[in-house]
């Protein structure tokens, strides 16, 4: 069960890294503020997501589970408001990165 | 050498090149959210450091609120940055300036290395006298108990903060409110955000306050957070700040300092001395304090990041 | 080298750099960010102080840590100050920087203010 | 050994030493709140108060002869903050409670909120800000507790800085924001050097920290960067730059405020730090360091001042010149003449601060009645305005050191204390400082009492004049302080008693 439970963790926070590392390196290597975003964004949900995912199981208790889980979700909320505002500015600044 | 020492290494590594970008970075809004970045990594080494009130306090008050002031000001000041072309120092200057900055930081450098690993402490003596507050954290303990008058006096750091910074309005806009008037609609995006975290927030702000006087957090990280909440809401333009004459803003910005100062000063009739809690009742009285304290800084923080008064008072 | 002797270097190091965008920069609002450097690079010394002071069973001196939150805060009311000044300076000239000569000028008109 | 165990402990008269910081706090909080015409009534109103307390602590400590003693809260050094005041904090206590009256009944007239009207900017911030910087200076003369010396700094920071640009004109809100940044990186590096010596020894009590003390690395660095900070805040040459702009931009009643008081706050913590935390360093070499510095500033303040073309700039620059002899007893500190030098300091303080809150009202006054303070157009002025006048010549008898004058009696005894020590350049240059005192009062004075009486906007108003008179003449009368009152100085200064063995 350890065993299972480790594997799980181990798969989890290391596709949540991976992505973490797409995301940085669209963010460096993209060239216009939109596809930058939609990198970034991915970092965000996919990454993130997947770290809490992994981290989940290894929780002490309820609580614990539920405070990783709130701190994905308020980073789902900051970060898709944030792509917002950004997205807006861009439009209304022409795309010139 | 441990994971740990070498992520403690990279943290440090990235903490001094962030530092080093909001110094040397081209523009001075590329510094600034240099700076925003640095403020949260810094709250990363008070975790290694393990002082997570201190962590708290970085996060919410170095990183996030001054981040809003700063990148305002930065974003005001584009225009600014034209002018400065040609004033720079000349080459001269920056050698004699480098160099005088390399002497002081290696002096500090090597002292810091000389001092003794095992250093002079205050920690069993704040620990002696902790069951006396009632409190489980020995951080607000020193705060509000052991060193109560430095908080108290930065209290009052913080209402002649106020004071100055709304000196610097119009005299015709004196007493009115800061900020542009509320001609636009609220920018919908934002409004979304700021209705969805603010009851977040505030839930999350007053447990830090209220756990604070046992686990890591306390008043004014607890405030600090508050103050975001009304941040955001005003940046959302949800709500605007109040008039600077109204009687309830300024009750609030003095309640902290006010009900300490009178705690402090009520402590020689009921404890035999200035600031002195009585016997078994330090632990409610603290609460009290502390609770006027979050109140007090969850408005000042707002009112420091709006400004003076852009806006003619409505009588 | 523990994480706090670490912590303290870095410590000196942002003070030397701050130190530095304070005499070099002309700019008003990146001499305030660096007078921020220099600000935490302090508190990293109280940081690293407390970390060695670490008994009775904390690992860290409460003392200077709850010095450090008072400086935090008093460092915040400086710079709202000095962003307040900067714009305010901003608004009257157009300009935010203090290389050039803003204060009176010998032989400058008139009265002193009252 | 003895006097650290009593010095660490509560003493009778204790508990006025907190009320000294509080009732300035309360007013400033009062007084925002309330606002409007309250604020100017709570500034009036507690003004007596303070004046009585600072008698009182002073009483307590000529009785005892010893520091009076407070401990906050009932805790004991290390772990709480201790409030002491010797003889030192008592003279620049009741100081301060002298002159803080004199500028608000000066400012009465330009700060005032009539009856029915509403709140206005300038006198909120002026009655808020005169009451802080009260408060800020007691604790920094009664504070025992370097952090908490700290907070006092910051405190007097916030409480100075906006009165520089009331007015909200270009040049003084540079001179403010300039200002500003001296004060943040003197509260920094003086923060700096706190954190290192918490971190050799544990304590940021002045008592325990003088005993425990010793010359090492981390005991230097810290008294380099902390000294470096109050530098910056005191202005000394060549950090002065800050000053002249801001000190002759303020209106009258703050610059006699920022002149005459704030800048003794950081000169006072500066003898604080090397006479009573770290006697134990050897002194020599950061004395003549910080002698060299205040001679240059006595020569190159005073030039400047003689080149100026406004009263008000002359008489800021003149304060970078009198700083500069607060410095001249530093090298002085360890001898048979220490106690002269260490008198000499503190005279010079205080005869300065009433000397030139006198000749900043006055100034202030020319400033109003003609409508500009040129010292071109001042001739004949003296004549229309012979009180006023008075007052800046008497201001001036002090800063040129001539007798009878506190000046006088502060410079004689450095001098005396210099050539008794050996080190006559001290003496050199303040006989130098003395004569381009002279030069630029000269310059200002001589013009304004043979002439024509110029076209006035107004005349002064007697009780205006009567109050920087007053100031003046009090700077006068120190010249006949008795020997007790120098002997009261002493009293809990650990270099001085020394010496007086």
């Amino acid at each position: 069960m350890r065993f299972v439970i480790d594997v799980f963790s181990v798969a989890a926070i290391g596709g949540g890294v991976f992505f973490f590392l797409a995301g940085t390196v669209g963010l460096l290597r993209f060239p216009d503020p939109l596809s930058r975003l939609h990198a970034l964004t991915k970092a965000d949900n996919l990454g993130l997501g997947l770290v809490v995912l992994g981290l989940l199981p290894r929780t002490e208790s309820l609580l614990g589970a539920l405070e990783l889980v709130a701190v994905w979700a308020l980073v789902q909320l900051a970060g898709a408001t944030a792509a917002q505002l950004i997205g807006r500015a861009v439009r209304r600044q022409g795309p010139a990165a | 050498m441990s994971v740990l020492a070498a992520l403690d290494i990279g943290l440090a590594l990235l903490v001094f090149a962030v530092a080093a970008w909001t110094v040397f970075a081209p523009g001075a809004f590329a510094a600034t959210v240099g700076y925003v970045v640095y403020g949260l990594l810094l709250s990363l080494v008070w975790i290694r450091l393990f002082a997570v009130d201190v962590a708290l306090t970085e996060a919410a008050i170095g990183g996030g609120v001054t981040g809003v002031l700063l990148i305002g000001a930065a974003a005001r000041l584009r225009q600014a940055e034209m002018t400065t072309v040609g004033e720079a120092p000349s080459g001269v200057t920056r050698l004699f300036a480098a160099c005088l900055c390399v002497l002081v930081a290696a002096a500090l450098a090597g002292v810091v290395l000389l001092l003794p690993d095992q250093g002079p402490t205050l920690a069993p003596q704040a620990m002696e006298r902790l069951p006396e507050t009632g409190l489980g954290n020995p951080v607000t303990a020193v705060l509000i108990a052991y060193r109560s008058f430095d908080t108290v006096l930065e209290k009052v750091v913080l209402v002649l903060a106020v004071v100055g910074v709304w000196s610097l309005a119009a005299d015709r806009y004196w007493g009115g409110a800061p900020g542009e008037a509320r001609a636009e609609r609220p920018e919908p995006t934002l409004a979304f955000f700021a209705q969805m975290l603010a009851p977040i927030g505030i839930v999350v702000g007053v447990h830090i306050f209220w756990v604070g006087a046992d686990e890591p957090g306390g008043a004014f990280q607890g405030g600090a957070i508050l103050a975001a909440m009304w941040i955001i809401l005003m940046m959302a333009r949800l709500t605007e700040a109040p008039q600077t004459n109204a009687f309830w803003l300024r009750l609030a910005l003095i309640a902290g300092p006010a009900v300490f100062l009178a705690a402090g000063v009520a402590g020689v009739a009921v404890a035999g001395g200035f600031f002195a809690y009585p016997s078994g009742l330090a632990k409610p009285i603290i609460l009290f304090i502390e609770a006027f304290m979050v109140l007090s800084i969850a408005v000042t923080l707002p009112m420091l990041v709006a400004g003076p008064p852009r806006r003619e008072p409505r009588r | 080298m523990t994480s706090g002797t670490l912590a303290g270097l870095v410590g000196a190091a942002l003070v030397g750099l701050g130190l530095y965008g304070v005499i070099v920069d002309p700019q008003a609002l990146r001499k305030i960010l660096a007078f921020n450097l220099i600000g935490s690079g302090v508190f990293l010394v109280f940081g690293i102080v407390a970390r060695k002071g670490a008994a009775a069973g904390l690992q860290s001196d409460p003392i200077p840590q709850a010095m450090v939150i008072t400086g935090i805060v008093v460092a915040f009311a400086a710079s709202a100050l000095a962003v307040a000044l900067t714009l305010r300076l901003f608004e009257e000239t157009g300009r935010a920087s203090l290389r050039a000569d803003g204060g009176a000028k010998p032989g400058g008109d008139g009265a002193g203010p009252e | 050994m003895s006097e650290g165990a009593s010095a660490i402990a509560a003493t009778a008269g204790g508990s006025l030493l907190p009320l000294a910081i509080l009732v300035p706090a309360t007013g400033v909080l009062l007084s925002f709140l309330l606002g409007g015409r309250q604020a100017q009534r709570i500034a009036f109103g507690l003004m007596p108060v303070q004046f009585v307390i600072a008698i009182g602590i002073a009483s307590f400590v000529w009785r005892s002869g010893e520091p009076v003693v407070y401990l906050l809260g009932g805790y004991v050094p290390p772990l709480g903050i201790a409030l002491r005041a010797d003889g030192f904090s008592a003279v620049m206590l009741v100081t301060a409670s002298l002159i803080m009256p004199a500028a608000g009944l000066y400012a009465w007239v330009n700060f005032s909120t009539p009856r029915g009207s509403t709140e206005r900017r300038g006198p909120l911030v002026v009655w808020t800000l005169l009451q802080a910087v009260q408060a800020a200076l007691s604790l920094i003369f009664l504070g025992g507790d370097l952090f908490n010396l700290y907070v006092a700094l910051e405190l007097l920071t916030f409480a100075a800085v906006p009165l520089v640009c009331l007015d909200g004109r270009p040049e003084t809100l540079a001179a403010a924001l300039r200002y500003l940044m001296f004060a943040l990186f003197g509260a920094l590096f003086y923060l700096l050097g706190v954190a290192l010596l918490y971190g050799a020894y544990g304590t940021l009590d002045i008592v325990l920290l003088s005993e425990r003390i010793r010359a090492e690395p981390a005991v230097w660095l810290a008294a380099g960067l902390m000294t470096a900070g109050l530098l910056a805040k005191t202005a000394l040459f060549p950090l002065h730059l800050w000053l002249p702009p801001a000190h002759a931009n303020a209106p009258a009643a703050a610059s006699a405020v920022l002149s005459g008081l704030v800048v003794k706050g950081s000169f006072f913590l500066i003898v604080r730090l090397w006479f009573n935390v770290l006697p134990a360093l050897p002194g020599a070499v950061p004395g003549t360091i910080l002698a060299t510095l205040g001679s240059a500033a006595i020569l190159v303040g005073s030039t400047l001042a003689l080149r100026q073309e406004r009263l008000k700039l002359m008489i800021a620059y003149s304060t970078v010149a009198q700083i500069g002899y607060l410095f001249l007893m530093f090298p002085l500190g360890s001898g048979p003449w220490a106690a002269d030098a260490f008198s000499g300091g503190v005279m010079q303080a205080l005869s300065h601060a009433f000397a030139k809150a006198a000749m900043f009202l006055s100034a202030g006054l020319i400033a109003e009645s003609l409508g500009h303070d040129r010292i071109a157009g001042l001739g004949g002025a003296g004549r229309a305005m012979p009180i006023t006048f008075l007052a800046l010549g008497l201001g001036g008898l002090s800063l040129m050191g001539l007798p009878p004058s506190g000046g006088f009696a502060a410079k004689w005894l450095l001098m005396k204390a210099s050539i008794a020590a050996g080190q006559w350049v001290w003496a050199a240059v303040m006989l130098a400082g003395g004569l381009l005192a002279g030069g630029y009062l000269y310059r200002a004075l001589a013009p304004a009492l043979s002439g024509e009486p110029p076209n006035m906007k107004a005349a002064p108003r007697r009780s205006r004049e009567g109050v920087a008179l007053a100031l003046a003449l009090a700077a006068v009368l120190l010249a006949f302080a008795p020997p007790p009152f120098f002997a009261f100085l002493q009293i809990g200064c650990p270099a001085a008693s020394v010496a007086l063995r």
